[in-house]
């Protein structure tokens, strides 16, 4: 079964192939079973393959399909590559994945635009799934900076599904400029690496990192770091993330959530070797994390798009990622990766159905009451938010959660903790603002719950997976990546780290219920200051559109003439000047000519005397 | 020494100054007899500096044939009070600056490179009898194409003399 | 009878009979004037072949003069006839006139 | 005159006495098709006897003319120019004039003077030969009998040519006054500086001159209104034989003197090159006259010819090579401006000449044929492969490369990209614009697009395939 | 062999406008698309043949012009291959693109589309200097047709330009080639234009950087860089839709090719000097391209500065003076031939559909012709430099040489990877997506024959930036034999 490995990204692959080949002249059903079918049969072969991988007890397992370029010393092959973290990473996309194809296939049921927008979807969906799918199997960085760039184009693709909107266009190019961006510090860190270490292929590379410079180290971890950030909406390239909302909400869960935006975490997890060679590398990670996390957070406290409270709290999640990897918690790191696959996948699939039922109403201002009306998104949402609040012991988050805060505060002291702690009590805050709001006082919007199988069945397993995923790392990936279970629960600091959402939750229930009256601090001045800080997400957007956007399009628009062209418009006009100042002199008057001619002998003959 | 200066800067002076006079003339007429005088002088000075042959062909041909072809032409065409007018007009005082620059300024050049030229003419006749050797020796050649240049100019005066415009009358007619 | 005088001074004649002529060229409107003022310096130019072959003793300077003297004929010929050929078009003998190309 | 001289000088003998034949029979028959005809005839006659001709070896005659390769070599392509010429004219003189036997005589006559200035080595035969087609060729340019732009012409190219002459004699008198012979060639041993400067005078007076006959800047002026006014094929015979005659004449006596031995008149020539090169150009930019635009440009190609002149005549030159740069770029030049002149010809009217570029807007799907052989001209002139003034152009860059002219080669390739410029407008007229220009002439014209077809195909053919004629320019240094 | 391939296309370009007179004014376009096909099939067999020990794939010699020691020397090498494959194949594209665009003179058309390519094989294979100008040059003026007689409202002055600008850096050219030859025979006293007696030519130190410079010029103008790059806006722009595939597709690589085979070989040395300088017009054309090309509204002009921006990424990879840069950009001027040539497919066929070419009188294209739709978007995505797509292992590969090179520089040209994104996208946006343009009613979409060439050029495109392999052992071998890189 490991031999047939390549049939996991061949499959949704063939997916794609498929429905992009039929041009969307498939009908309907044939096109759910196609997209959705093929990723479930790749979720089965890597099942599977996962476990004979397992069983094998081999720490990797290579496969070498072919040399893809073979120049001089550079020969990156197309190798798939199977350990604990690819194999972890794997099933959370195949999985997943699968569960958000399944729905998607009826969310999307009716979406209509045009003929053939339904194959397309799942076209894309595909060509994602193939695409992440090579950037965790891949053996070699190249491969995996193609999986890299090619979900970023899906990404691309998703965001703008609906494109007849221009904003839904804008937000798409949002998303794929600004993690070109830190794509670009991944190439040249590539770049870098290849110049050092003479290989991409990771393997090799990690083996023979030591001989690094530690600046040269911190160089190459640093450009890396930037392709991460960019790719997993970390401060500074975070801004695209909240835009990125503008895509159908299956593609939240899938990519925005779920699988995507986590790549950057995975790619500092797999590059583990190279940040233990560079302390401040790793530093400015811990930091990034940080940074994003908080950042988000607060941000999402003054949201009013559910999918964009959401988005905030996927970064913030990731942010705890980068914290994880920044402070040595490797496995916590993928552990959080992996039950904020399940459970933001959950929340989104869940506010997929709230927004569906309401016709694409996603201001929560505007839901309310819907607990009783939606009962199947209200219980997964719910249970979704748990795991995202992380309330103790019932809810994966949870112990993926508490395994970063511990290790940190292990490792690097309280400022991390006291940081994550402090985000976690946010997380809980907006998550009560959220779930309130929505589901409990005054229904605003009239719903209407359309609950087919393949729509409820999902948030079923991502419901369930939400609860026990918690369990499943601790037992599974604990043993598969080590390092998550030396800590302990009773001390102090465990216990705050407990208490703080739940504080947060109180807190949250107490304030948007209205048992505590904050308007007035809201309305204030400052307040309203504040408030309009948060929402803009830090103004990290206005300050890049003055700083980067409006000179770039100033330039475009001032030089559209292209200015060096003046040098040869100028020549041009100077040639012009001295033809017609010639050709004046072309008077057609016999003596001038005459005259001319004398003129030319006196040159001539001063020139022959050598008088000139 | 001094004579054959004096011999040879008399008509030298009479050649330049009439010449001077035909250029400056309102008259076609008077210009041509200037040139005539000019023309006589050149004969002169020829004939001292020994070359008595082309002297008389100066006279014959140049002053003789083609000054008179000139006249010709200038009472065929009536050249009258009138056209003197008309120079009058023509020939402003103040045309004549910017030639006289440009011819100024070869003089200056010409006259430099020939000063300080210590070579003298040989002072010995050449005559008639030496240049027909020559011209009828290794001249044959040239002499032959100097009658196609003739011959050339006949055929293209005899076309361009013509009175196109009574002729085609004439065929209409 | 022959005289010897330095070769410079019958080249300043020469030159300066040239000169007038050319700025006869220069000068006249009248095309009969600019036919004299050739004639006055192909003259010139026969002068500076006669002074040449007195220098050396040569009669190739008078032969050089008679072919000018040949070429002067045959050009006042053709250049006759265009006179008259201007005066009958052009009623005129103003060169400038004739000063329809140009450019 | 040896057995042997008589028949070097056979084609000249042809040429002469056929003139003076022909000039009987138009006398005797008065018809046209006669003069035609044996104008013709006489030409090709000399034409044939070129090879025997050639047999003769090289062959100075009495110190004055010297009949060699090189002499006929110009005698066959100024009498091909010739035959080239009446062929045009043929129809195109039947409306301008009632009289058109003298032409005929006068065309062979000039051919005559053409080609004893290419063989002269001597300044009577110089000064003969040039006169001879100077003055026929002021007649043939006044030829058509009730047009003022004619005359106008004739009479501003004889005014001026006479001064130009007069210039030149002086300079030809002072230099035999310094050297004592009026031969080609001199010892300049025996020179005393005073004679030397002389000698500079003359020969600065004689470059005065000839640049006027080859129409080099500043002595240009009378180029484009010359052009302008003379019938088409006048004109194309004035672009081509007189300058080819005077610039042979003029590379024969700058090899045998030594003429650019001295810095000051090297300078004189380089002036005067970079001056045509780039103000040929330039004047020619944006004319719409395409006469005027062949004779601006005509100024420049002069000015690039004068490369090969430089690299042949110049003290550490290489004669050979400059001879045959020069050949074979007149060779080229030929060609291509009589192409440019015949289709010219061949598209006049009764009264207007195809002059201006409106006439030859859209061409190509009017005259496919004729428009494709003037492209052909026009990119030759521009110097484009494919054609033989590519060839040429290789050969002047080449010689201003192996003279080590750098100024020259420089000033060649900015006249170069501003001649691009032109001749490209003349394409661009002919492919581009809607064919709305008016044909002149709607009767065909058979021979005179026989002789533009002809022309046109040589120009490729000996641009694809340049050796034939480097074989034959190659070792011609006189 | 390699002669007779380019006198067949000579004679199908002949035949083409007879056929075109006379038969009917159809059957043109028939005549060039075999001629392109037979070229293509003579191309793969030659390849399928292999080299020969000597690692050439066909060769020929005659004499042809003995006195300056000029002959028809034609090799066919990997790369030349490579290119002439190339050639013949977007041949067939270019025929297809302007199928039933062209309404005058079809088979004046044809004939035109035909001698240009049978110059460029020329370009390709000669190994002789003089017959390498000589090819060069002829080229331009079926192009220059192209241009002037079927382009749009400013057909003059784009044509001029495009013939102004390549002629007088193909005069400097020549200059230099002469000097070259001339330099040779000073020192060695053997007069010859032949490659590969001028590669050791001993030249001076202080001459060859000029010589150089002249040969660099030439290349860099056709290729173009930055700043002689302006008149492929005007002239992209104003061309037939064929007159763009080819330019963009096979004419700019002579340049390109033209520095392999030419600038560097002959003069190694100055190369190595002035290499630093060409990475730096590399890099900023990689930038100052990318910035035009988002500063423009129309597609055509858009994609014109678009392929600046590609040119750069050559320049950096030729100069990079490794076997990485140099594969480079051999592989980018393959995948920007497809890519680039789509493109301008494309904006043939919209100009057809729409007489526009402005972006602003589009936008919600998708909606009528779906399938052009996703051929802009592969081909945007792959000149965005997609992995798995060809301009990717080109650019990749081009930068990591360059890298070692350069380390600033590649900086610089990596950023415009950035820039790509900007104005890739935004040129699918402003033309296929967003709201439909309630100016355009409808549009047909793509055909079978128009797909049918979409498609293969896709296939190519995936081929190279999937399995590249045997076009890189294929340049491999030519880069081994140029002997230049250490």
């Amino acid at each position: 079964m490991l031999d047939l490995l390549w049939l996991v990204p061949a499959l949704p692959l063939l997916g794609f192939l498929a429905l992009f080949a039929t041009e969307g002249k498939l009908p309907d059903k044939l096109v759910a079973v196609i997209g959705a079918g093929t990723v479930g049969i790749a979720a089965l072969v890597a099942l599977f393959a996962g476990r004979e991988f397992l069983q094998s007890g081999e720490p990797s397992f290579s496969l070498s399909l072919w040399t893809w370029i073979a120049v001089a010393d550079f020969q990156p092959s197309i190798t798939l590559y199977l350990d604990a973290l690819s194999l972890v990473m794997m099933g959370v996309i195949t999985g997943v994945g699968f569960l958000i194809h399944l729905y998607a296939t009826g969310y999307m049921w009716k979406d209509h635009q045009e003929p053939a927008s339904y194959s397309r979807f799942f076209a894309y969906m595909n060509l994602f799934v193939f695409a992440m799918l090579m950037l965790v199997l891949g053996d070699n960085l190249l491969v995996l900076f193609l999986g890299w760039e090619g979900v970023g184009l899906c990404s691309y693709l998703l965001i703008g599904f609906y494109h007849r909107d221009a904003a839904n266009g804008y937000a798409a190019r949002k998303a794929f400029v600004v993690t070109r961006v830190g794509d670009t510090a991944f190439a040249l860190g590539l770049f870098l690496l290849f110049r050092e270490l003479g290989s991409l292929e990771i393997q090799q590379a990690l083996a023979a990192s030591s001989a690094l410079t530690p600046c040269m180290a911190t160089a190459i971890c640093l450009l890396l770091l930037g392709g991460a950030v960019g790719k997993s909406a970390q401060v500074p390239l975070q801004t695209w993330l909240p835009d990125a909302m503008a895509g159908p909400t299956p593609v939240s869960a899938l990519i925005h959530a779920a699988t995507m935006v986590t790549a950057g975490v995975y790619l500092i997890a797999r590059m583990q070797d190279l940040y233990l060679l560079s302390a401040n590398a790793q530093h400015y990670v811990a930091v990034v994390g940080l940074a994003t996390l908080l950042i988000a957070s607060f941000t999402a406290l003054t949201q009013r798009d559910i999918k964009r409270i959401l988005a905030y709290s996927t970064m913030s999640q990731i942010g705890y990622m980068f914290m994880a990897l920044g402070v040595g918690a490797w496995s916590a790191a993928i552990f959080h990766l992996m039950t904020h696959a399940f459970f933001k996948a959950l929340l989104f699939l869940a506010s997929g159905s709230v927004i569906l039922a309401l016709h694409h109403e996603q201001d929560i201002f505007k839901m309310g009451g819907l607990w009783k009306k939606l009962p199947v998104p209200f219980w997964s949402m719910a249970i979704g938010s748990g795991a995202l609040v992380a309330l103790p012991f019932v809810t994966s988050g949870f112990y993926s959660k508490d395994a970063i805060l511990l290790t940190a505060y292990d490792t690097s002291g309280w400022l991390y903790w006291g940081g994550g702690v402090l985000a976690a009590g946010l997380t809980a805050l907006y998550t009560t603002r959220m779930m309130v709001i929505t589901f409990f006082g005054d229904a605003k919007t009239e719903p209407h719950e359309d609950s087919r199988i393949n729509m409820w069945l999902p948030l079923a397993v991502l419901g369930v997976l939400s609860i026990v995923g918690g369990w499943f790392g601790i037992g599974v990936l604990d043993e598969l990546l080590g390092g998550l279970g030396d800590f302990s629960h009773a001390s102090p600091v465990a216990v705050v780290t407990m208490a703080v959402p739940l504080l947060g939750i109180l807190l949250g229930v107490l304030v948007f219920s209205g048992r505590i009256d904050v308007a007035g601090f809201v309305e204030s001045k400052a307040g309203d200051a504040l408030r309009r800080f948060f929402d803009s997400g830090w103004a990290f957007d206005w300050l890049y559109e003055r700083v980067f956007v409006k000179p770039f399009l100033w330039l475009a628009r001032v030089n559209k003439g292209d200015v060096v062209d003046l040098i040869y418009t100028l020549t041009k006009s100077i040639t012009r000047g001295l033809h017609h100042t010639g050709a004046l002199t072309q008077t057609g008057r016999l003596r001038w000519y005459a005259a001319n001619m004398a003129i030319g002998l006196i040159v001539v003959l001063l020139l022959a005397a050598g008088w000139l | 020494m001094t004579t054959d200066l004096v011999l040879f800067w008399v008509p030298a002076l009479v050649a330049l100054i009439a010449t001077l006079m035909v250029i400056t003339r309102k008259n076609a007429s008077r210009a041509l007899i200037y040139l005539v005088v000019s023309l006589l002088a050149v004969a002169v000075i020829f004939f001292v500096l020994g070359a008595p042959f082309a002297a008389a062909l100066e006279v014959v041909v140049y002053a003789g044939a083609i000054v008179v072809l000139f006249l010709f032409v200038v009472m065929m065409l009536n050249l009258g009070r009138s056209s003197v007018l008309r120079e009058t007009r023509w020939l402003q005082p103040g045309m004549w600056a910017f030639p006289f620059i440009l011819v100024f300024v070869l003089a200056i050049v010409m006259f430099n490179v020939f000063a300080g030229s210590g070579d003298e003419t040989k002072g010995q006749e050449v005559g008639p009898k030496a240049v027909g050797a020559e011209l009828f020796g290794p001249y044959l050649l040239a002499v032959e194409l100097a009658g196609f240049l003739l011959l050339a100019a006949l055929v293209g005066a005899y076309h361009l003399g013509r009175r196109y415009l009574e002729e085609r009358r004439e065929e209409a007619g | 009878m022959a005289i010897s005088v330095p070769v410079e001074h019958v080249l300043y004649v020469a030159a300066l009979l040239f000169l007038m002529g050319l700025a006869g060229v220069l000068a006249r409107r009248n095309v009969m004037f600019l036919l004299m003022s050739l004639e006055v310096m192909m003259n010139a130019a026969g002068l500076a072949f006669i002074a040449a072959g007195a220098k050396w003793g040569q009669p190739d300077g008078q032969i050089m003069f008679m072919l000018i003297l040949a070429l002067a004929a045959a050009e006042v010929a053709v250049a006759l006839g265009l006179v008259l050929q201007l005066s009958r078009r052009y009623g005129t003998l103003d060169v400038d006139s004739a000063s329809e190309l140009s450019g | 005159m040896t057995a042997l001289q008589a028949q070097a000088l056979l084609p000249y003998f042809v040429l002469s006495g056929g003139i003076v034949v022909l000039l009987l029979l138009v006398a005797w028959l008065r018809s046209e098709v006669v003069a035609f005809g044996g104008a013709v005839a006489v030409l090709v006659g000399a034409l044939a006897t070129v090879p025997w001709a050639a047999q003769a070896g090289p062959q100075l005659i009495d110190g004055m003319v010297k009949i060699d390769g090189y002499a006929l070599f110009f005698l066959a392509l100024f009498v091909l120019t010739a035959i080239a010429t009446a062929v045009l004219s043929y129809r195109y003189l039947g409306p301008r004039a009632v009289h058109r036997q003298e032409f005929y005589i006068l065309l062979v006559i000039a051919t005559l003077g053409a080609c004893v200035t290419a063989t002269a080595a001597h300044f009577a035969g110089f000064l003969l030969g040039l006169e001879v087609l100077s003055v026929s060729l002021y007649a043939m340019i006044a030829y058509p009998e009730e047009a003022k732009p004619p005359l106008e012409a004739a009479i501003k190219y004889l005014v001026l040519s006479g001064a130009a002459s007069s210039t030149m004699l002086f300079g030809m008198a002072a230099i035999y006054l310094a050297n004592g012979t009026l031969a080609f060639g001199y010892d300049g041993a025996g020179l005393t500086s005073s004679d030397r400067a002389i000698l500079a005078l003359g020969q600065a007076m004689l470059l005065a001159g000839v640049f006027f006959k080859l129409s080099l800047v500043p002595f240009h002026m009378w180029t484009p209104d010359v052009y302008q006014g003379a019938p088409a094929p006048v004109a194309g015979f004035v672009a081509t034989v007189s300058k080819g005659a005077v610039f042979a004449v003029l590379l024969r006596y700058a090899l045998a003197s030594d003429l650019l031995d001295t810095d000051a008149l090297h300078a004189v020539v380089v002036v005067i090159a970079v001056l045509s090169m780039l103000g040929g150009n330039l004047l020619a930019l944006l004319q719409t006259n395409l006469k005027r635009l062949l004779a601006y440009s005509s100024i420049a190609h002069l000015g690039y010819l004068l490369i090969a002149l430089v690299l042949a005549g110049a003290a550490n030159g290489n004669p050979d090579l400059g001879v045959e740069t020069g050949l074979v770029y007149l060779v080229g030049y030929f060609l291509m401006t009589l192409a440019a002149f015949g289709v010219m010809t061949v598209l006049s009217g009764e009264r207007e000449d195809a002059e201006e570029l409106d006439a030859y807007d859209g061409l190509l799907w009017r005259r496919p044929v004729l428009a494709t052989v003037l492209v052909v001209a026009a990119l030759s002139l521009a110097g484009i492969p494919l054609t033989v003034g590519f060839i040429a152009k290789f050969y002047v860059v080449n010689a201003g490369v192996a003279g080590a002219a750098w100024a020259l080669v420089w000033a060649l390739i900015v006249g170069s990209a501003i001649g691009v410029y032109y001749y490209l407008r003349i394409v661009f007229a002919m492919i581009a614009r809607p064919a709305d220009g008016v044909d002149a002439a709607a009767g065909a014209h058979w021979e005179g697009l026989v002789t533009a077809v002809v022309l046109g195909v040589a120009t490729v053919a000996l641009g694809v395939y340049p050796s034939a004629v480097i074989e034959l320019a190659q070792g011609l240094a006189p | 062999m390699i002669l007779g391939a380019i006198l067949v296309l000579l004679a199908a370009g002949a035949l083409a406008w007879a056929a075109g007179r006379f038969v009917s004014p159809n059957a043109p376009r028939w005549v060039s698309m075999l001629a392109f096909a037979a070229g293509l099939a003579w191309a793969v067999l030659e390849w399928q043949g292999g080299a020969g020990a000597n690692g050439l794939y066909a060769e020929q010699f005659i004499p042809w012009i003995p006195r300056f020691g000029i002959n028809v020397i034609l090799e066919l090498d990997g790369l030349s291959l490579l290119m002439v494959a190339l050639t013949m194949f977007l041949g067939i594209v270019a025929v297809v693109s302007s199928w039933d665009e062209i309404e005058a003179g079809k088979g004046f058309f044809q004939f035109n589309i035909l001698w240009v390519m049978a110059g460029v094989v020329g370009v390709f294979t000669a190994l002789d200097l003089f017959l390498f100008f000589f090819f060069w040059e002829v080229m331009l003026i079926p192009m220059y047709f192209l241009i002037a007689i079927w382009g749009h409202e400013n057909k003059g002055y784009a044509s001029m330009k495009f013939f102004l600008f390549t002629q007088i850096s193909g005069l400097l050219m020549l200059l230099a080639i002469l000097a070259l030859v001339y330099f040779h025979h000073a020192s060695s006293g053997e007069l010859t234009f032949g490659y590969k007696a001028l590669l050791g030519a001993d030249i001076s130190e202080s001459v060859r950087l000029w010589l150089m410079l002249g040969f660099f010029v030439a290349f860099a103008t056709k290729l173009p860089s930055v700043p002689v790059h302006t008149w492929l806006p005007d002239a992209h722009t104003q061309a037939p839709t064929a007159g763009s595939v080819i330019l963009a597709g096979i004419l700019l690589k002579t340049g390109a090719y033209g520095l392999i085979r030419f600038a560097v070989p002959l003069f190694p040395d100055a190369s190595q000097d002035f290499a630093w300088w060409a990475m730096l017009l590399g890099a900023v054309s990689v930038l100052y391209g990318g910035a035009m090309a988002f500063s423009q509204s129309d597609f055509k002009r858009l994609v014109a500065y678009s392929s600046i921006a590609h040119m750069g990424f050559i320049l950096l990879g030729v100069y990079a003076f490794n076997e990485l840069g140099m594969q480079g950009a051999i592989v980018t001027m393959i995948a920007h031939g497809f890519s680039t040539a789509a493109l301008f497919m494309m904006a043939g066929a919209i100009q057809h559909r729409l007489h526009t070419r402005e972006m602003s009188r589009m936008g919600g294209l998708w909606v009528h012709a779906p399938r052009m739709g996703v051929m802009t978007l592969f081909f945007v995505v792959a000149s965005v430099g997609m992995p798995g797509l060809g301009n990717f292992v080109g650019e990749f590969l081009a930068l990591l040489g360059a890298f070692r090179a350069s380390v600033p520089l590649t900086v610089a040209a990596t950023i415009g990877i950035v820039v790509a994104a900007v104005y890739g996208l935004y040129l699918m946006q402003r033309s296929f997506q967003g709201a439909p343009n309630p100016d355009v009613a409808a549009m047909r979409d793509f055909g079978a024959r128009e797909m049918s060439v979409m498609v293969l050029m896709m296939a190519g495109l995936v081929w190279v930036g999937v399995y590249p392999q045997p076009l890189l052992d294929m340049s491999a071998a030519t880069i081994a034999k140029l002997g230049v890189l250490p």
